[in-house]
């Protein structure tokens, strides 16, 4: 019978876990800081010159690379960001010739990495850029897991002071009054820095004059609650190795459901399992009752030398063992036509 | 309380939601010796 | 913790098990210095693309699973009154300490400063993480576990003053236990609700909470079940006959209570499927591996230990249950390795390296020496004579 | 034992993995061979008597060309499979002589006629000792379950098709006249493509062709003429034909000088197109646009196909709806035929960057609304007002109206004296970590003239010398001494549009390079324009 109840509140507890459904902030919305500034990125007009790698890794004074950013070589083959590189730009073949596409944080507006890091480590700042500090990483690399563009890179070489590095779209740089460095740098304008709001009106004028030009979608005004960092291409954004599947949920959409869902397990698992307990506790002292008053009947109609050992037993049982009671018991009751009983735990734990 | 961003609101409720936490699991020890410190008797 | 120590008390005795713990543990300490001079690239095979391997596949999910073993014995016993099971509760307590103790140890591998893993907590409070919850968790239910332990300790030690106090704690304990258990087992699945994109379909489950704690529990019994079963032999002599003689009701019982528990995870599993419509991928190859995963180690097991329990048969309960915990290791695996990152290409994806292997299996010995040095020691297979029938 | 169970489950752990990757493998496509028999023009999915009634087997598959070559080889000849009218030409359909004649015959003597047809044959010819199709009993054979599609261009009879046949000795003239037209179309005076002609509107399109192009071409060969068109399928419909076809027609009017002889068709040299008069406008005379003179010669050159324009055949009044001459977006109407050629690399250089160029202005409507316009200037310039009345005029007066108008174009485009041309533009003004880069702007205004070179589009449109300075110098007036480019562009964005000078120096030499299919110099090779600065 225990047994069952038991099997049974397990399910139950699976069943309210399951029924805490994903919610967002109720009906509130969080629009980005209005001074969220961002950079399009224009595939039409980059040429794969590289000078934005080359910007970038002088403002952020990362180590030279193995090749020097003017050999195009290394466009052959496909690149991503990593510990020594911010942003790369990859080539890609496709109807309309080969196209070009710089990959670097989009500084999202809900950040994965910032709702996934367990210190705090990543905040979005109110211009826009999401930046890193480095002072209070653990090296979980969660973030690297919640990243869907996965950006942030690991320095896997460095035995105790590893750091996430990524893209600071500059901070520094915007802190003064200056453009991030590829920006300054492109020759071509295939990054245009804003306003992130004036970027979605430029993108959306560029398609309507261009509309045989361009493909009739801003990557990144949505994707993933939105990004700073936005896309403008001629083909498809999924030949240009961009996922398109990647939905326009926010990182902390996507974890609400879960986290809603801690407090209330907080809040009614003590009274579940103090419930549980409760009842337990009160079944093994009802059969335990009711045991001890079938043993008294039974030995009433016993004889007088049962009724005298019961006696002594049951005087025992206020020191000792209740197991010892229950074998003496159970032998007494045996001895004087016993009863059907079940065993049952006895009471003896105080809380 | 100004929010700019859904990561910044969560993080101040979830915060505050972790004391109150804290503060149920406490406040249930304390309420479940009230509850069951009664006449024993009845139990 | 006491693990460092725990290592070098070892017998001379040259036994096939001696002599192959000594070799992983001397090569588990090179392991160790490469890691801490050369960083993880010298050791492991993880990249920017793959941040997590098998130290947070196996040594931490899989390892919080197992271990929940403690958290299932110790409700059974107090908090559902099933006293009958008391007996099992301290080796299961102990194995859940161990557990988590090492999960934390091999942490310290696997992340880049170890010693800021206490800054979540105490210096800058990552509030919407669901690792801060699972680390927040993993560190109070430590904590709880070791004071559940205790008793065992200070019995060992003759401090019985002390030791009642902590008695005395049992039920406020266990309730706690299980509240964190609960919150922490199904916050290492969620881990994964923020990466819909990288996770396969398959395994991506807004449900991915309840199907970790649901599989926890099957875990924890299971293991208890199997576990008995390995240090039956080596540790008999330790036994009290009360041990002994619930073992087996403890066994059918567990069988009895994992065999519905997994059916039951089946079911919310196909109901996750069914939430997502993710029927089309089921003649995929990921499919077929999906349906391996849920037929080969839940159904089966779940029919198994059915069939165990009908015909009180305690050999193919066990077999059960070691298919049950070669099937929780699989579902984590899929879950952290096989099917993460899966839209990659073949050679981008993770493989384990030799440094990675050794370190966990370092871990797992280091894991059994403590358990066998503890369980020799501190009355856990037996009531200390002071405390007979007390329980 | 416990071991041997161990195995075993490893085992099973092995088979599993081993499935999962063959079905990756199978998912991935490794184990499908390319079919050979892909897009074969000359497939014919032969269900005839699904007419009648519901198939108990699938759609026999046909291989037309198959059958052709192997009659060939073996001394036969159509008349196996097709029979002959009573005029002596071949008919399409399998021995008979046509649809109406097996109406009556049941689905199952239908069914009769063709297996025995096809099976005896194979038998015959396999006792020949040829390799041959199935025989009774390889129902599959043809009977397939997954149908083949049949991969088919159109046969495409365009202008220098036509001109073949109509310049072909081997056809020979009408009857006491110079051309042979007649030999295909009946009727005199009024041909035009068999589409619109009367059999097609009863008779399937493919047999309104087939019965003349194929029937005709296989009497040639019968009659051992010089020469003779496709009977294959493949040598209509197969792409690999089409294309070969197409080779060497270019290559005959290469030889011929570029263009098509016009076709003896007494069509006209130059059209007056005028808006249609309507009861109330005063004096006969249309409200609205001035009418405009068409070079109907000049336009005849320009397309492949009468039928490009003369959407309804040649016989039909065209659409003079605004639409349907006016719509850029369609390549056969006059706007959008227009903006097509602005495609071209001599163009693109300049218009692909200008969405204007695209649109109508008011410019470019004067271009061709420009018949009896006057003096006026501006909006004026569209609107007829002068004393021409279309409504009254014969045939002849229009077209000499229209054809005094064309007379008085351009021939080609109108160039601004060379030494007008700066030689070289130093442009230093960004001068930063590269030297100042010595642009040849001579040499790049002549490039851009000799791609106009005898366009008379570019001549008609282009109207002063300076328009061309404007590809580059663009929101400017068309003059000698534009402004310099730093007078609008500044630093980036401040206005979209309007790129910052450095962006806006290398879009304009890029993006026009990339569009002018200009390999050299590479955009990402900086030192090809402006040498780097050494210290």
């Amino acid at each position: 019978m225990l047994r069952r109840t038991f099997l049974g509140l397990l399910g139950a507890a699976g069943a309210s876990a399951a029924l805490v459904k994903p919610t967002q902030a109720g009906n509130k919305h969080f629009g980005p800081h209005p001074d969220t500034h961002g950079v399009l990125f224009d595939a039409t007009r980059c040429i794969g010159c590289r000078q934005c790698e080359l910007a970038c890794n002088e403002v952020n004074e990362l180590p030279a690379p193995d090749k020097p950013f003017d050999d195009l070589t290394v466009l052959d083959t496909e690149r991503r960001t990593d510990e020594k590189t911010f942003t790369v730009v990859n080539k890609y073949q496709t109807a309309k010739g080969p196209v070009f596409r710089k990959t670097q944080c989009n500084h999202c507006l809900e950040p994965a990495c910032a709702s996934a890091c367990f210190v705090r480590a990543f905040k979005k700042q109110p211009n826009g850029a999401v930046t890193y500090d480095a002072s209070v990483c653990v090296g979980c690399r969660y973030c690297m897991v919640a990243c869907p563009f996965s950006i942030p890179a690991y320095e896997y070489d460095e035995p105790l002071t590893p750091r996430v590095r990524k893209c600071t779209m500059c901070y520094p740089r915007l802190m003064e009054g200056k453009l991030p460095g590829c920006v300054e740098k492109c020759p071509k304008e295939a990054l245009t820095f804003g306003l992130r709001t004036d970027l979605i009106q430029i993108a959306r004028e560029r398609i309507s004059r261009y509309p045989e030009k361009y493909v009739d979608h801003i990557y990144g005004e949505h994707e993933m609650g939105g990004t700073s960092w936005m896309y403008l291409s001629g083909v498809p954004f999924s030949e240009i190795g961009m996922r398109e599947d990647l939905g326009t949920a926010s990182a902390p959409e996507l974890t609400a459901g879960p986290l809603a869902a801690v407090p209330m397990v907080v809040g009614l698992w003590p009274v579940l399992l103090g419930g549980i307990y409760a009842v337990s506790k009160r079944n093994a002292k009802v059969a335990n009752d009711e045991r001890v008053k079938a043993v008294k009947s039974a030995l009433t109609k016993a004889g007088e030398e049962a009724e005298k050992k019961l006696h002594e037993e049951l005087g025992k049982a206020e020191q000792a063992s209740q197991r010892r009671i229950e074998v003496e018991v159970k032998k007494a009751v045996e001895e004087a036509l016993a009863p059907k009983e079940e065993d049952a735990g006895t009471n003896e734990e105080e809380s | 309380m100004e929010f700019y961003t859904l990561q910044d609101y969560y993080t101040f409720t979830k915060g505050t939601i972790y004391l109150i936490m804290g503060g149920i699991l406490v406040a249930a020890t304390l309420y479940w010796r009230f509850l069951m410190g009664g006449n024993k008797k009845d139990d | 913790m006491s693990v460092e120590t725990a290592a070098a008390p070892k017998k001379s005795l040259f036994t096939p098990f001696n002599l192959i713990a000594t070799v992983i543990l001397i090569a588990g300490l090179v392991v160790t210095v490469m890691r801490f001079t050369g960083g993880l690239g010298a050791v492991t095979n993880l990249d920017q693309n793959n941040p997590w391997g098998i130290w947070i596949g196996f040594d931490l999910m899989c390892g919080v699973a197992l271990a929940a073993g403690g958290y299932t014995t110790s409700a059974a016993c107090y908090l559902f009154g099933l006293k009958k099971y008391h007996a099992g509760v301290r080796p299961a307590i102990l194995t859940a300490f161990l557990g988590y103790a090492l999960v934390v140890f091999a942490l310290g591998y696997d992340v880049g400063r170890p010693w800021r893993l206490p800054y979540p907590i105490f210096v800058q409070q990552g509030t919407t993480s669901l690792l801060f919850e699972v680390g927040l968790c993993v560190m109070l239910y430590l904590t709880v576990l070791f004071i559940e332990f205790t008793p065992a300790l200070f019995e060992w030690l003759g401090m019985k003053k002390i030791r009642n106090i902590v008695v005395k704690m049992t039920l406020a304990l266990t309730i706690l236990g299980v509240v964190l258990s609960t919150l922490h087992q199904s916050s290492l699945g969620a881990l994964f609700t923020i990466a819909p994109s990288k996770l396969h379909p398959l395994w991506y489950s807004q449900y991915l909470p309840v199907f970790f704690f649901v599989s926890s529990i099957c875990a924890g019994m299971s293991m208890v079940i199997f576990e008995g079963t390995l240090s039956h032999k080596p540790m008999h002599h330790l036994m009290d006959k009360e041990y002994l003689d619930n073992h087996d009701g403890l066994i059918l019982g567990f069988g009895k209570a994992a065999s519905l528990v997994l059916f039951g995870y089946f079911a919310i599993k196909l109901i996750g499927l069914a939430y997502d419509n993710n029927w089309h991928y089921l003649t995929t190859g990921f499919g077929a591996w999906y349906l391996v995963e849920m037929l080969g180690f839940v159904a089966l097991p779940s029919f198994l230990y059915a069939v165990g329990v009908r015909d009180r048969n305690l050999t193919v309960i066990r077999w059960a249950a070691g298919l049950t915990v070669l099937g929780i290791i699989v579902n984590r695996f899929n879950i952290s390795m096989v099917a993460f990152n899966y839209q990659l290409p073949a050679a981008q994806r993770y493989f384990p390296s030799w440094g990675e292997i050794t370190i966990s299996l370092f871990v797992v010995t280091i894991g059994v020496l403590v358990f066998r040095f503890i369980s020799t020691r501190m009355p856990i297979f037996y009531e200390h004579p002071d405390y007979k029938g007390e329980h | 034992m416990a071991n041997g169970k161990r195995i075993l489950r490893l085992t099973a752990i092995v088979i599993a993995l081993v499935g999962v990757l063959g079905f990756q493998l199978e998912a991935m496509g490794m184990f499908e061979g390319a079919s050979e028999d892909a897009g074969r023009p000359d497939v014919i999915m032969i269900d005839t008597i699904a007419k009648l009634e519901s198939l108990e087997q699938p759609a026999a598959v046909f291989r037309h060309d198959l059958h052709t070559k192997a009659l060939k080889d073996q001394g036969m000849s159509c008349e196996s499979c097709h029979k002959k009218d009573e005029k002596g030409n071949l008919t399409l359909t399998f021995d008979r002589l046509q649809d109406g004649d097996w109406t009556d015959l049941s689905a199952s003597g239908l069914k009769d006629m063709y297996h025995n047809g096809c099976i005896s044959c194979h038998v015959k010819s396999e006792e020949k000792g040829f390799k041959t199709g199935p025989k009774a009993g390889e129902c599959r054979s043809c009977h397939q379950e997954r149908p083949e599609a049949a991969d088919r261009v159109p046969a495409g009879m365009d202008n220098m098709l036509h001109y073949a046949h109509w310049n072909s000795t081997v056809i020979p003239a009408d009857k006491g006249k110079d051309t042979n037209c007649g030999a295909c179309h009946k009727k005199a005076g009024e041909e035009d493509s068999w589409r619109f002609s009367e059999a097609a509107k009863t008779t399937p399109l493919k047999d309104v062709f087939h019965s003349q192009c194929v029937t005709c071409h296989e009497s040639l060969i019968e009659k051992k003429a010089d020469r003779s068109g496709p009977v294959q399928c493949a040598g209509c419909h197969g792409e690999k034909e089409t294309a070969e076809r197409a080779v060497e027609m270019a290559k005959n009017l290469k030889a011929m000088g570029g263009t098509v002889p016009r076709l003896p068709r007494k069509q006209p040299d130059a059209v007056l197109m005028a808006p249609e008069v309507k009861p109330g406008d005063a004096d006969g005379k249309p409200a609205g646009m001035a009418p405009v003179a068409f070079d109907h010669k000049l336009h005849e050159a320009k397309t492949d196909s009468c039928l490009t324009c003369h959407k309804d055949g040649v016989n039909a009044k065209l659409d003079a709806s605004y639409e349907a001459l006016h719509d850029v977006n369609d390549p056969a109407t006059c706007v959008g035929c227009h903006v097509k050629e602005q495609e071209k690399p001599q163009c693109a250089g300049c218009h692909a960057a200008r969405p204007t160029a695209k649109a109508l202005s008011k410019d470019s409507c004067a271009t061709c609304h420009n018949v009896d316009v006057g003096e006026k200037s501006g909006m004026m310039a569209m609107m007829a007002t002068a004393p021409l009345t279309p409504a009254t005029m014969s045939k002849e007066e229009k077209q000499a109206e229209a054809a005094k108008v064309i007379a008085a174009h351009p021939e080609t485009q109108a160039m601004v004296a060379e030494k007008d041309i700066p030689e070289f533009v130093t442009i230093g003004a960004l001068a930063d970590q590269y030297r100042p880069s010595k642009m040849p702007h001579r040499k790049i205004v002549m490039a851009l003239y000799k791609g106009m070179q005898g366009d008379k589009l570019a001549a008609a449109f282009h109207a002063t010398p300076e328009a061309v300075c404007a590809g580059c110098h663009h929101n400017a007036p068309a003059t000698l001494t534009p402004p310099k480019c730093a007078s609008c562009h500044g630093k980036p964005f401040e206005t979209e549009g309007k790129p910052g000078l450095k962006a806006a120096y290398h879009g304009q030499c890029m993006d026009c390079h990339k569009q002018m299919k200009l390999e050299k110099p590479a955009s990402t090779n900086c030192v090809a324009c402006h040498e780097k600065k050494t210290n």
